[in-house]
C-alpha cells in the first residue's frame, strides 16, 4: 500500500519536502536511473580527429563493439579537450548509415552498379594493374632508361596514414608507376 | 593570413620601444550599430546620419504606421507560437464556459421548481463537460498519457488546477445528465439490462441527480474562468498583459453562452433566469473586452488586426444582436431561440478572436520587445527620479502589482 | 584561422588575452577578422605587393634585427655581376627563355661561383619542401650542396644542357633539399657593397612605397602604416611576431614566392627560429604533412629525397653525387638513400647491384595530377586509383577531371561514401548537359569501401610535424577495409602472380620486402611494423634512435630518415599521451615530432652568435658553458656539443661544414636566404605579378603575370582573358568551418549539412546593386569553363577595392564544398575555375580568377553549353566544344601550348 | 534586499522555512532546496557564455546534437529539412525541439570618421594591461575543471570585441553568440507543466522527463525566451537538459566540452558569476560601453538564469527578450481575478433566480 501510494507524486508532494511538485516529488523512475553512456561504455580508445591538420586528440567510447561517443581528449597540449564542428561530428562520420560497406562494381558502358565480393574484386584489380602496367610500360623515354609505366596513376587524399602512404609509394615504385599524386599538392 | 604580434611572457613595464609615441586609445563610441548584412540590402537603404556617430539602434523595421523603433533578430519571433490546436482549443474554452454556467443554472433550477430548465441545463452541462474532456485529450501530443494530468497537483500550473476542476465537474455533470436520462423509459429499460439493481434504487434517482447537479455547480464557476488564467499565464503578450480582465471576459462570455443556450432550449415561461444570466453575462463581457482591446497599448493591437480583428468584430455583432433580441423578444419562443443562438455564437467567436489575437502577438517580435522596452524605460525613469540608475535590466524588487504593464 | 582551424585558434585568443595584436589580412572579413584587432581587406592576388611594402618599410627605417641579419642570413653575400633584377627588365629576371617560359638560373649565382654547373638541380624550398610548399612550418631557405668529384660534375654538365632535361622542367629533376650552389659566397659584413644581397633587396623593393601598395592592393596608407607599426615594433630582442597562413597562399600562380616574401620579412625582423615567431602553415588535412614526409607524390621519395631523374641520375653514385650537398645535413644523403633502398629491397639490395637503385622508376618531367589528367583525356593512362580523394569536386576545372576519368580503362575508388568521382558516369553534370552519356563511357569502376580513422590504427602527422598514433576502436563493417589492408593484399597478390616471372621489370616487385605480420581474421597488416620499418633498423636488428646512426654501407635500413627516432628504444613514441598538465608548454612527451622530436626548427637562432639568449623573455635554446652543450626548453636544432665559436676547417663536409653561428643547418652555408641564387623556377626574389586571370593591369611592369606560369591547353581548359569586359569580377574560393574540402566527409552528415546547407556566394551590397542580385536568391556565375548557380549572400564583409587608376574591383567569395552527392548538394564551384600552375610546385591558381555573375538560375541541359559558348565567343576565347568523352574534336590536348590558349 | 510582493501572500513566504523566500519570483538562493532536495544536493551549476570571444564555429551545436542524437532541422525548426536562411552564417535559425544550441550571427558596420588610431607598442596601450587577471586558479584537474585556464580574463582589444577596424573607413562587427535554454531560477515552463514532466534536477537545471510528458504544449508559450518547443511527429516537447546524464557522470555538458575558445564556460554558478563580473569589469575598463551581462542579475524578471550571457548589444538584436518576466509572478493576481469572476457567475445566476417566482 505504502509503495503504491508513494508512487503517486501528489502523495509525495503532501508528505515530502516539495509541496509545489517542482523537483524532488515530480521525479519519475526513469529519471532516477539516468546514466551517461560514457559511464556504461566498455572501453575508451585514444584517437586523433581525421579532419584538419591541427591534430586534435579524441576519446572514442565503445560499447558492444559499437561507437557510442567521440569527444575531445582534455590531455592534449594542442586542443585541451576541445573540438570544432567537424571534429564533433566524428561519431556521425564513422556511424553514417549512408556509408558504403560492400564492394560496388560498374561494368564498362553500364548504367548502374552491381555487387561484387571483396576477394574477387581484389583479383580483378590485380589483373587490371598488371595489364595497364604492361600497356603503359616504358624501358626508355627520350633515350634515357626510365624503367617505368605510364599506364597506372594514383591520387591519394591527405588523410592517409603515414603507414598507408609508405606502402603505397613502395608498391607503386616497385610496379614502376610514377604518376603518384596526393591532395598535398592540390 | 593572420599575424599575431605576440607579446608572450609577462607584462612589460618597460616603456614603448616602438618608434612612435603611445597614442591615447580612442574611447569606443556607445552601442547601437547599423545593420550591415542580413535581409535584402539592395533596397535603397536610408541615408545614414552624417557626422561622428552615424549609428542608430539596430535595424529599422519598415512599419506601416510610424511607431516606436525596435530591433529584432532578422524580424524573427522571440517567443514560440503556442502549439495548441485551433479551433479545438477555443471551442474547448467555449464549451467549458457554457457547461459551467449551465451547471449552476441547472442546480438552481432544480430547487426553484423549473424542471424543464433544470433538465435542459443538466443536458447542456453534461454534454459540454464530456465534449471538453474529449477535446482536451485530443489536443495532447500523447493522448494515451492523459491520466498524467492527475499525476501532480501544481498550484503554479493553471492546467494542473484546471484538470482537478474538470475531472470532478465532468464526472458530476455527466452523472446528473445520466440520472436525468433515466427518466426516459427506453433508457431505463436499457439501464436495467446493464445494471440489474437499477429498479431497486429508482426511488433515489432524483436525489442522486440533485446532489450531482449541486456538486457540478460547485465547479461551474471555476470551470468557466480557469481557462482565462490558462492563457493569461503564458508569455504571449496579448494574453498576458490583460491578465486582470480576461477572467471577466471569459466569465461574461460563459454566462452569455450558458444563459443563451438554456434560454433557447427551454420554454419561455421557465427561461426567465437564463435570459437574465445571458444579459448579465453580455454586459460583463463587453465591459471587460473593451479594456482588453484598448487598455494595453501596442499589445492591444492584435485584437484589431487581421483574422483576430475580424473574429472580434463578428463576436461583438453577434453578442450585441443576441442581447438585443433577448431583451426585446426574449419572452417569445422565436426570440428566445434566435437570441440564444446568437449569444452562443458570439461567445464562441469571442473565444476564437482572443485565441487568434494571442497567436498573432506571439509571431511578431514587436509585441514582445516594445512593451518590455517601455517597461525598462519606465523603471529607469522611476529609478532615475529616486536613485542613480544601476546597469542591467533588473526589475525593481518590491510591489509586484505596482509594476506598470 | 578561426574558419578552418577553430581549435588551433584558441591559442590566438590566448595570445590576444595576453595583449597580443591580431592582424587579419584577407579579401573577406571572416570569423577570424571578428576577433582580430585590424582587418586589412586586400585585393586578391596582390600579397607580394603588400609584403614587399613591409620589407621596404623595414629596410628604409632600419627596423631589421641587425645582429640577427648579419650573423644568420646571407644578407652579406655578394651576388654575381650578371644578375639583372626584374626591376630593370620590365618584370623579367635575367636568364629568361621566352620559348620554354623557363629561367636559366646560372645568372643568379653568388659572385665568384666558377662556372661549374650546379651539379644537381634541386627544386626550391626548405628541407620540408615538397611539391606543395606546405611542408615544415619554419621559414623556407634552400640548401646548398656541391658535386665533390670534378670529373663527374663535368659529365653532369653535358646532360644539363640536354633538351630533355631543360624541357623536362629542371625543378623536377631535383628532389627537395634545395639546390646545390658551388662553395661559400664572398661576403661584405658591412652590407654596403652594392651587390650584397642586402642592397639588391633594397633596390628590388625600392618602388614598394605605401602609395604603390595602396595603388595595387587597395590598402589605404594609414592601414598599411598601422600594420607596419605593430609588426616592426613587436619584432626585436624582447618580442616576436608570428605569421600564419593557410593552404590558400600556395594556390596562386606566384604561391611559392608568397611564402618566400614572408620568409624574407620574418628573417629581416629576426623572428625565425624564435618562440612566438616563424611562419605557421595551417594545413587542411589530418596528415597532409605526413603525405609530403612519406609522400605519395611523383617527385619525392620518403624524407624529401628527390625521385631519381632519368637524365640526371643514371646510377646511385650520380644520384648521391648530384644531390648530396657539400655542407649541411644533406651531406649524408647517401646514408639516407641506401637505408631507404635496404628498407625497400632488404637483402636483395647489395652494394653490387647499387642497392637496387636501378629497379626504381625514373621521372623526366612534370607527372603531377593535372598533367596526368590531360594524358588521361588523350587515352594515355589506363588505370587510376582514387584513395580518399574527390577530384571531380576538389580539383579546379571539375569538367576536365571528369573527362579524364571517362577515358580510363578502369578506376578504383576507395572512400567512405559514394563520392562524385565514383558516380561521374551516372550523375555527373556532363550527363545532364549531354556532353557525356553512360553508354559512351567505357571506364570500369570498382568502389572499394574504406575504413574510418577509428577502424584502423596508424599515425597522422599534423601541421607542426607531430606524429600522433591512433588506436583502433572497432572493426570496419562488412567489406570496408583500411588502405593499408588494400595495398598490402594487392601487393601480396601481385607478388604471387609474378613470383615465377623472369621479366627484368618484375625484379623490383619480387625483391621488395613485403612480409608484414597480419592481425585478426581480416588479416590486417600490423601498422606498428610498418612504422618500425619507416623508423629504420640498425645492423643489430634493433630500431635506430636517430638518423645520425644511418650508414651508407647498407648496414642500416630506414624507410624515411627524418622519421628515424619515432620507434627509438623499440617504443612507439608517436603513441605517447602524457597530459599537457604534467609537462611544460613545449610538451615534448606527447606524440613525436620529426626530426628528433624537435618542436621548433632552427631554434639555434633563438640565441645570439655567442650562444646567449637574445633576451630573458624570449629564451628558448642556449649554450651552456659548464656542460659544454646546447640546452633549453626544446631539443636544440644544432649539434649538441658544437661550440658557438666553432669554425669549420677547410674542406669539411656535411654538418661539419656548418659553423657555430649557422642556425640554418640544412643550408649549405647555414644561413637563411634573403636571396635564393638557385632552386626557384620563377626568380631569386619575389616580385609582384598580377594573377593569370586579373581585371587589373600590372602597375609595376609590362609583364602582366608570372612569365613561368604552366598552362595546359585543351577545349576544356580555356582561360578568361585578363582585363576582359565579359568576365569583369574577381572570384576567390575558400572553405567554411562547417564543411570539409570536397564535402565527402561533411555533406553526407546531417549535423554538418544543416549548418551550411546550400552552395552560396558572398557578394558586396555594391555588386548586388550593380547586378540586381537579391540576398537568398539564385545567381549564375559563368567563366570560359562552365556556368554554375549559387544562392547569393549579400554582406558588407566583402567589399569592392579601389585601385590606383580609380578602377573599382568587385570581388566575389565562393566556398567550394558542394556538388550533387550527399545530403547538402549544389553546383560544383570548381567547375568555374581553370587550371594554371605555379611552375615551382605545379599547384593550381584557384584562389583568384575572374567570372561574371547574373541574377537567376543557370540554363539546364544542352542550353548550358550554348550559354557558356556564347560567353567564350564574346570574350574572344577559342571554342570549348568537345568530342566524345571530352576528347578534343581536333587539337591534341597533350601538346604543351606555351601561349595562353 | 528583496521584499516579497504583497500580491502573493502565503505562496511568497517560504512556508517550508528553507529560506525559500521567493518561491514564485525574485532571487532564490537555494533553488534545489526549494524544489525539495536535501542539504547534500550538489552546487547549482550553469553556463556563462561570453559572446565576446565566440568565433561562431558551431561546435556547440554539433556536439549537442551528437550527444543527444537530435534530428536535423532547417532554420524554421522543420524536422529533417534543410535550407539556407539568408541570415548571414546562421542556418539554424532558432532554438527548438531539434536544436538545443543556436549560434546567432549579426553583421553590423559603422563608418569611422576618426583618424586611424595611432597606437603605441602592443600591450602597453591597454589602460590596465597588467598580468591577465584570472579569478579562477586552476584547481585539481578532472573533467569538470579541464578548461579552467580561462583565456579571456584580460582585455582583448581596445575596440569592441568581435569588432575589427576594416580598412581605413569602416568598423565591422560580426556579433556571434551561442544561445541555449536559460535554466531559469523561476522557470515558466516548469511552473506551468501540469504533469510534472518538467522538473528541477539536483544540479538546479530544468529538464523534461520524456517518459512523463503528454505533449499538452503549455510550456511552449510559457517560456519568455521561446526555447522549448513540441516536436510534431513525436508529440512531446524537448529542450536542453544541460546534459543531465553527463553531469551524473561528473562530465561537463557536450557543448562546453567542445567549445574551442571557452566562450561557453560550465561550472558552479557562483564561480561563473564572479568570473563574468570580472570579465565585464575588464571590458568596461577598456571602454567597451556596449558590453552587459544578461541573465546574471537575481533581481530580474526570472530570478536570474543559470545559463547567462555577456552580450555586446541590446538583447533583442540577438533575438532575446530585453526584460523577460516569469509569468508565475502574476499568477496569484490571475487566480484572484478568476475567483472573482467565478463568484460573479454564481452571483449573477443566483440573482437571476431570485427575481419574481415565475417570470
Amino acid at each position: 500500500m505504502k509503495t503504491w501510494l508513494d508512487a503517486w507524486p501528489v502523495f509525495r508532494q503532501l508528505t515530502g519536502s516539495d509541496p509545489l511538485g517542482r523537483g524532488h516529488a515530480a521525479r519519475s523512475k526513469a529519471t532516477e536511473q539516468v546514466v551517461s553512456r560514457t559511464a556504461t561504455a566498455d572501453r575508451v580508445v585514444k584517437s586523433v580527429c581525421p579532419y584538419c591538420a591541427v591534430g586534435c586528440a579524441q576519446r572514442v567510447f565503445v560499447k558492444d563493439e559499437q561507437i557510442v561517443q567521440i569527444e575531445g581528449d582534455p590531455d592534449s597540449p594542442i586542443s585541451r579537450g576541445r573540438l570544432c564542428p567537424k571534429g564533433s561530428a566524428s561519431k556521425q562520420l564513422v556511424t553514417s548509415p549512408s556509408r558504403v560497406t560492400t564492394v560496388k562494381y560498374r561494368r564498362p558502358y553500364a548504367t548502374d552498379w552491381e555487387d561484387l565480393d571483396l576477394d574477387t574484386a581484389m583479383e580483378m584489380i590485380a589483373d587490371r594493374v598488371l595489364e595497364a602496367r604492361e600497356k603503359g610500360w616504358q624501358d626508355e623515354d627520350a633515350g634515357k632508361r626510365v624503367n617505368r609505366t605510364m599506364g597506372v596513376a594514383s591520387l591519394g587524399g591527405a588523410t592517409l596514414d603515414n603507414e598507408e602512404n609508405y606502402l603505397m609509394k613502395k608498391l607503386y615504385s616497385a610496379l614502376g608507376a610514377v604518376q603518384i599524386e596526393n591532395q598535398a599538392r592540390i | 593570413m593572420t599575424v599575431s604580434s605576440h607579446g608572450s611572457g609577462g607584462a612589460d613595464s618597460s616603456g614603448p620601444t616602438g618608434n612612435e609615441p603611445a597614442g591615447d586609445a580612442p574611447v569606443t563610441p556607445g552601442a547601437g550599430w547599423h545593420r550591415a548584412g542580413g535581409e535584402d540590402l539592395t533596397r535603397p537603404r536610408r541615408k545614414r546620419r552624417k557626422g561622428g556617430g552615424g549609428w542608430g539602434g539596430g535595424n529599422r523595421e519598415a512599419a506601416m504606421v510610424p511607431e516606436a523603433e525596435f530591433s529584432s533578430y532578422y524580424g524573427r519571433q522571440i517567443i514560440k507560437t503556442p502549439t495548441w490546436k485551433n479551433p479545438e482549443v477555443p471551442i474547448y474554452f467555449f464549451l467549458g464556459g457554457a457547461a459551467g454556467t449551465s451547471s449552476v443554472i441547472a442546480a438552481l433550477a432544480e430547487f426553484t421548481g423549473r424542471p424543464k430548465l433544470a433538465r435542459n441545463a443538466e443536458y447542456v452541462a453534461g454534454a459540454g463537460a464530456l465534449a471538453s474532456v474529449v477535446l482536451l485529450i485530443d489536443d495532447l501530443g500523447r493522448p494515451e498519457r492523459f491520466l498524467h494530468m492527475l499525476r501532480v497537483f501544481k498550484v503554479t500550473s493553471p492546467l494542473s488546477v484546471g484538470s482537478y476542476i474538470l475531472s470532478p465537474f465532468s464526472a458530476l455533470a455527466s452523472a446528473a445528465a445520466a440520472f436525468r436520462l433515466l427518466d426516459l423509459k427506453p433508457v431505463m429499460g436499457l439501464g436495467t439490462k446493464v445494471l440489474p439493481f437499477l429498479p431497486k434504487i429508482a426511488g433515489a434517482i432524483p436525489l442522486l441527480r440533485k446532489s450531482s447537479a449541486v456538486g457540478a455547480a460547485a465547479f461551474g464557476g471555476p470551470m468557466a474562468t480557469y481557462t482565462a488564467v490558462l492563457i493569461a499565464n503564458t508569455a504571449v503578450p496579448s494574453w498576458h498583459a490583460p491578465y486582470d480582465e480576461l477572467p471577466f471576459v471569459f466569465a461574461g462570455s460563459a454566462m452569455a453562452a450558458g444563459g443563451g443556450i438554456t434560454m433557447a432550449l427551454t420554454p419561455v415561461d421557465e427561461a426567465g433566469p437564463s435570459r437574465r444570466v445571458a444579459l448579465g453575462g453580455v454586459a460583463l463581457e463587453l465591459a471587460a473586452m473593451h479594456k482588453v482591446e484598448n487598455g494595453h497599448g501596442v499589445v492591444s493591437e492584435p485584437y484589431h488586426l487581421g483574422k483576430a480583428g475580424k473574429l472580434m468584430k463578428a463576436a461583438k455583432a453577434a453578442t450585441v444582436g443576441g442581447a438585443a433580441i433577448t431583451a426585446l423578444l426574449g419572452r417569445k419562443r422565436p426570440g428566445a431561440v434566435a437570441g440564444g443562438v446568437l449569444l452562443a455564437a458570439g461567445s464562441l467567436l469571442t473565444r476564437m478572436g482572443v485565441f487568434e489575437a494571442g497567436m498573432a502577438s506571439a509571431k511578431d517580435p514587436k509585441y514582445t520587445v516594445i512593451p518590455q522596452r517601455e517597461r525598462i524605460a519606465a523603471r529607469e525613469a522611476a529609478r532615475g527620479a529616486t536613485t542613480d540608475g544601476t546597469e542591467g535590466n533588473d526589475i525593481t524588487s518590491g510591489e509586484a502589482s505596482t509594476i506598470t504593464r | 584561422m578561426a574558419e578552418c582551424h577553430p581549435v588551433g585558434f584558441q591559442w590566438v585568443s590566448e595570445a590576444k588575452a595576453k595583449g597580443a595584436k591580431i592582424i587579419h589580412i584577407d579579401p573577406r572579413f571572416t570569423r577570424t577578422s571578428a576577433i582580430a584587432d585590424l582587418h586589412v581587406p586586400i585585393r586578391m592576388g596582390t600579397d607580394i605587393a603588400f609584403l614587399g611594402g613591409l620589407i621596404k618599410y623595414v629596410l628604409d627605417n632600419d627596423l631589421y634585427f641587425k645582429e640577427y641579419v648579419v650573423a644568420y642570413t646571407n644578407a652579406a653575400a655578394l651576388v654575381g655581376e650578371d644578375f639583372v633584377d626584374a626591376e630593370d627588365l620590365d618584370g623579367l629576371f635575367s636568364g629568361f627563355d621566352p620559348e620554354t617560359g623557363q629561367y636559366d638560373e646560372s645568372s643568379w649565382q653568388y659572385e665568384g661561383a666558377e662556372q661549374v654547373a650546379a651539379a644537381g638541380q634541386r627544386s626550391p624550398g626548405q628541407p620540408g619542401y615538397s611539391g606543395t610548399f606546405e611542408s615544415t612550418t619554419e621559414g623556407s631557405e634552400e640548401e646548398t650542396g656541391q658535386a665533390d668529384d670534378p670529373k663527374r660534375a663535368a659529365e653532369q654538365e653535358a646532360t644539363d644542357d640536354d633538351p630533355s632535361v631543360k624541357a623536362a622542367d629542371r625543378g623536377q629533376a631535383a628532389g627537395s633539399g634545395g639546390p646545390t650552389i658551388p662553395g661559400k659566397p664572398k661576403r661584405d659584413e658591412t652590407l654596403q657593397h652594392p651587390r650584397t644581397v642586402f642592397q639588391v633587396l633594397k633596390r628590388h623593393f625600392a618602388r614598394y612605397t605605401p602609395e604603390m601598395v595602396a595603388e595595387v592592393t587597395g590598402i589605404e596608407p594609414a592601414v598599411f602604416e598601422q600594420v607596419a607599426k605593430w609588426v616592426t615594433s613587436n619584432s626585436n630582442r624582447e618580442r616576436t611576431t608570428a605569421w600564419v597562413y593557410s593552404v590558400g597562399w600556395t594556390q596562386h600562380s606566384v604561391g611559392a614566392q608568397y611564402i618566400r616574401t614572408a620568409s624574407i620579412l620574418q628573417t629581416l625582423l629576426g623572428n625565425m627560429g624564435r618562440p612566438g615567431g616563424g611562419i605557421m602553415a595551417l594545413r587542411g588535412h589530418a596528415s597532409i604533412q605526413g603525405s609530403t614526409d612519406v609522400p605519395t607524390l611523383f617527385n619525392l621519395l620518403p624524407g624529401y629525397l628527390p625521385m631519381p631523374h632519368a637524365a640526371q641520375h643514371l646510377s646511385l653514385a650520380d644520384y648521391v653525387a648530384a644531390s648530396a650537398g657539400k655542407a649541411g645535413f644533406w651531406g649524408n644523403m647517401d646514408a639516407y638513400m641506401v637505408s631507404l633502398l635496404k628498407a625497400w629491397f632488404g637483402d636483395a639490395a647489395q652494394p653490387e647491384n647499387d642497392f637496387g637503385f636501378d629497379w626504381l622508376p625514373k621521372i623526366n618531367g612534370d607527372h603531377s595530377s593535372y598533367r596526368t589528367i590531360a594524358d588521361m583525356i588523350a587515352g594515355k593512362v589506363h588505370g587510376y586509383f582514387l584513395v580518399g580523394e574527390n577530384p571531380s569536386v576538389g580539383h579546379p576545372n571539375g569538367k576536365m577531371n571528369r573527362f579524364g576519368l571517362a577515358n580510363l580503362d578502369w578506376l578504383v575508388v576507395r572512400d567512405l561514401q559514394m563520392i562524385e568521382s565514383a558516380t561521374f558516369w551516372k550523375e555527373g553534370p556532363e550527363i545532364e548537359s549531354g556532353e557525356m552519356a553512360p553508354e559512351t563511357i567505357g571506364t570500369e569502376v570498382f568502389f572499394m569501401p574504406a575504413a574510418t580513422h577509428v577502424e584502423k590504427e596508424g599515425t597522422f602527422t599534423q601541421t607542426q610535424r607531430l606524429l600522433q598514433w591512433r588506436h583502433k576502436a572497432v572493426e570496419p563493417p562488412m567489406d570496408a577495409r583500411s588502405d593499408l589492408w588494400f595495398y598490402f593484399h594487392l601487393g601480396r597478390i601481385l607478388r604471387e602472380r609474378l613470383a615465377g616471372s623472369t621479366d627484368p621489370k618484375d625484379q623490383a616487385l619480387q625483391n621488395m620486402t613485403w612480409d608484414y605480420p597480419t592481425i585478426g581474421e581480416t588479416q590486417d597488416p600490423d601498422a606498428a611494423a610498418v612504422l618500425r620499418e619507416i623508423n629504420g633498423v640498425g645492423p643489430d636488428g634493433r630500431a635506430l634512435s636517430s638518423y645520425t646512426e644511418m650508414k651508407a654501407d647498407g648496414s642500416t635500413s630506414g624507410g624515411c630518415w627524418i622519421y628515424t627516432g619515432v620507434y627509438a628504444d623499440e617504443v612507439n613514441q608517436a603513441a605517447r599521451r602524457k597530459s599537457h598538465r604534467e609537462q611544460g608548454s613545449v610538451a615534448s612527451e606527447w606524440g613525436w615530432a620529426w626530426p628528433a622530436n624537435r618542436r621548433m626548427l632552427y631554434n639555434r637562432a633563438s640565441a645570439d652568435p655567442e650562444g646567449k639568449p637574445w633576451s630573458e623573455r624570449k629564451k628558448y635554446v642556449w649554450w651552456d658553458e659548464e656542460s659544454g652543450r646546447w640546452t633549453g626548453e626544446d631539443v636544440p636544432d644544432f649539434e649538441a656539443t658544437k661550440r658557438p665559436d666553432y669554425q669549420p676547417p677547410e674542406g669539411a663536409k656535411a654538418q661539419d661544414a656548418i659553423s657555430g653561428v649557422d642556425p640554418f643547418i640544412m643550408q649549405g652555408d647555414g644561413k637563411a636566404w634573403l636571396y635564393a641564387p638557385a632552386g626557384l623556377t620563377d626568380g631569386p626574389l619575389p616580385t609582384h605579378y598580377e594573377p593569370a586571370e586579373s581585371v587589373v593591369e600590372n602597375a609595376l611592369y609590362g609583364t602582366q603575370s608570372n612569365p613561368t606560369i604552366e598552362r595546359i591547353a585543351g577545349p576544356w581548359n580555356r582561360e578568361n582573358p585578363s582585363r576582359s569586359e565579359v568576365f569583369p569580377f574577381q572570384v576567390t574560393t575558400y572553405r567554411l568551418t562547417e564543411h570539409h574540402t570536397a564535402g565527402g566527409m561533411s555533406r553526407t552528415l546531417p549535423y554538418l549539412s544543416e549548418l551550411q546547407p546550400e552552395f552560396f556566394v558572398e557578394v558586396s551590397p555594391e555588386l548586388a546593386e550593380l547586378r540586381g542580385l537579391t540576398n537568398g536568391e539564385f545567381a549564375t556565375l559563368v567563366s570560359a569553363r562552365s556556368a554554375i548557380e549559387a544562392k547569393v549572400l549579400v554582406t558588407e564583409r566583402i567589399r569592392p577595392i579601389k585601385v590606383g587608376n580609380g578602377q573599382i574591383v568587385h570581388q566575389i567569395g565562393m566556398p567550394y564544398h558542394w556538388s550533387y552527392a550527399g545530403l547538402s548538394t549544389g553546383d560544383n564551384a570548381n567547375d568555374l575555375l581553370g587550371i594554371v600552375l605555379d611552375a615551382n610546385t605545379h599547384i593550381q591558381e584557384d584562389k583568384v580568377s575572374t567570372a561574371d555573375i547574373i541574377p537567376g538560375r543557370r540554363p539546364r541541359g544542352p542550353e548550358l553549353l550554348e550559354f557558356v559558348e556564347g560567353y567564350r565567343m564574346r570574350a574572344g576565347v577559342k571554342s570549348g566544344r568537345v568530342g566524345i568523352n571530352g576528347r578534343a574534336p581536333d587539337e591534341d590536348p597533350s601538346k604543351m601550348e606555351e601561349a595562353g590558349a | 534586499m528583496t521584499a516579497v510582493s504583497s500580491a502573493s501572500p502565503g505562496l511568497g513566504k517560504g512556508s517550508a522555512g528553507t529560506g525559500a523566500e521567493n518561491r514564485l519570483f525574485g532571487p532564490l538562493p537555494d533553488v534545489q532546496g526549494e524544489a525539495g532536495y536535501g542539504e547534500d544536493h550538489p552546487a547549482r551549476v550553469g553556463f556563462f557564455t561570453d559572446t565576446s570571444v565566440c568565433i561562431g564555429c558551431k561546435a556547440c551545436e554539433v556536439a549537442c546534437k551528437e550527444w543527444n542524437t537530435l534530428p536535423m532541422d532547417d532554420s524554421h525548426g522543420k524536422r529533417d529539412a534543410m535550407g539556407m536562411s539568408g541570415m548571414s552564417y546562421d542556418n539554424t535559425g532558432m532554438l527548438g525541439a531539434n536544436s538545443w544550441r543556436h549560434v546567432a550571427f549579426i553583421e553590423q558596420s559603422r563608418a569611422v570618421d576618426l583618424p586611424m588610431p595611432t597606437i603605441g607598442r602592443p600591450g602597453d596601450d591597454r589602460r590596465d594591461s597588467g598580468l591577465p587577471v584570472n579569478p579562477i586558479s586552476p584547481q585539481a584537474d578532472g573533467p569538470l575543471n579541464a578548461q579552467t585556464s580561462v583565456l579571456n580574463a584580460e582585455a582583448l582589444s581596445e575596440f569592441d570585441p568581435q569588432t575589427s577596424q576594416s580598412g581605413g573607413d569602416k568598423q565591422i562587427r560580426w556579433l556571434m553568440s551561442s544561445d541555449v535554454c536559460k535554466h531559469c531560477t523561476h522557470a515558466g515552463c516548469l511552473d506551468v507543466c501540469p504533469t510534472g514532466a518538467l522538473f528541477r534536477t539536483e544540479f538546479g537545471t530544468v529538464v523534461v522527463q520524456g517518459d512523463i510528458c503528454n505533449g499538452c504544449g503549455y510550456c511552449v508559450p510559457a517560456c519568455p525566451y521561446g526555447v522549448i518547443d513540441k516536436r510534431e511527429d513525436d508529440g512531446r516537447v524537448f529542450k536542453c537538459t544541460m546534459c543531465y546524464d553527463r553531469l551524473t557522470d561528473g562530465l561537463q555538458p557536450a557543448c562546453a566540452t567542445a567549445c574551442p575558445t571557452q566562450s561557453i564556460q560550465f561550472g558552479d554558478l557562483d564561480e561563473l558569476q564572479a568570473r563574468a563580473d570580472a570579465r565585464l569589469a575588464t571590458l568596461k575598463g577598456q571602454g567597451v560601453e556596449s558590453a552587459r551581462l544578461y541573465g546574471r542579475d537575481e533581481n530580474d524578471g526570472v530570478g536570474g538564469n543559470s545559463a547567462f550571457f555577456l552580450l555586446l548589444d541590446e538583447p533583442e538584436v540577438y533575438g532575446l527578450p530585453p526584460d523577460p518576466i516569469v509569468t508565475t509572478r502574476d499568477l496569484p493576481a490571475m487566480w484572484k481575478a478568476a475567483a472573482t469572476g467565478a463568484a460573479m457567475i454564481v452571483g449573477i445566476i443566483g440573482s437571476a433566480f431570485l427575481g419574481r417566482r415565475r417570470s
